[in-house]
């Protein structure tokens, strides 16, 4: 239930930051309905914030664990 | 020091209350946030009125800020439903 | 008593926007004293931004009660 | 598991110990945010020294953000008492 | 009501998952911060795919931040003893 | 030990303050390794962030003790 919790956070976070930052960059003057070119837009700016932070993701885990490798030795 | 002593109904109540109060917070929460991110979308300069560009601007805004959201939502369970 | 607090709240959240949106776009380069063409400009400005305050309360709370009706049809 | 037990007079020092604690914490907590809004107003390129106009900058940016804050509430207290 | 009783044993298990769960937390919670500031840093516009100057971007940016925070806290630490 | 919370709390808001501002000033396109330019700029940013943190932290206090003074006549 912890665990589920914490999913259900890190879920809610990682849209939160996508819906700010992808309405930031394609819907710069909202009007009467989402275009389609808006619509485009946010799946493509959606798929590579997802992306974004796969990679920060697994660069960061990576330098974690090199620095408590270097720690030990 | 003793504990006052509520009713059940009492206590039903007062739940209802904080639950309401706490519905009341979550929502202006969201007003400021929203109100936030599109004035500066929707005001460039302060003038001695909010035109109507600037109140539609506003007003659609906070739509499709929240388009955006069930657009967002809707998008990732797709993306899970068909296992990606 | 909550009802109070939350109200203040929410007075205290809207000061300090006001404060930090108006300071922004008013005072850019503050000087000896806040000048009185500079005074002007935050009564405006707060006033602006209490109206896009409602402007953004109505649409909203109206959507929510669009939504939730929806959703019990 | 037994509370330790304290005199008025040490529960009386402890709060007042605890509350000026308190008060630091918000002071710097307020100097914090400060620092970030005026850094940005005021410092354009780091150079070897603040200079003297930057200094200045800085010290007006507090004292104006304060004013503003002052005013505000002050425009806020007047709006409703003449009932707007 | 009474309280469940727990061994020693179990006591010990569930603080040792708790205490793994609350450093998986810290951990996406930086990476969520992390990703805002390198999004920004990083990706102008969006394309079909991140292309490999934006990837090598995001990944020297997660790199260099930390550095950054590494070359902050020394550099703290050699100015308080050196007694400045 | 209440003390060294807040110092050790106080510590970390201004690293955290000054890895965002600096690393924004000091490295505008990150590369393969922090370089010596970026570096000797990262010591002048975070030397000129705690100036104008104290420069801050005094006028501040200034400012309530003055306020405090007038209340009080």
């Amino acid at each position: 239930q912890v665990r589920g919790e914490l999913a259900m956070a890190n879920a809610q976070e990682l849209i939160n930051k996508i819906n700010e930052k992808c309405y930031l960059k394609c819907v710069p003057k909202p009007g009467a309905r989402l275009e389609s070119g808006e619509q485009q837009c946010l799946s493509k700016c959606m798929d590579r914030y997802m992306e974004a932070w796969n990679v920060v993701s697994r660069s960061y885990v990576n330098r974690i664990q090199r620095e408590s490798q270097s720690q030990m030795m | 020091m003793s504990q006052p002593q509520f009713s059940e109904n009492d206590q039903r109540e007062l739940a209802q209350f904080l639950e309401a109060e706490n519905a009341k917070a979550r929502i202006q929460q969201t007003v400021h946030s929203l109100t936030d991110t599109c004035w500066d979308k929707c005001i460039a300069k302060v003038n001695n009125k909010l035109d109507r560009s600037e109140e539609a601007c506003l007003s659609n805004c906070v739509e499709r800020f929240l388009d955006t959201s069930l657009f967002i939502v809707k998008r990732l369970e797709d993306l899970r439903s068909t296992g990606m």
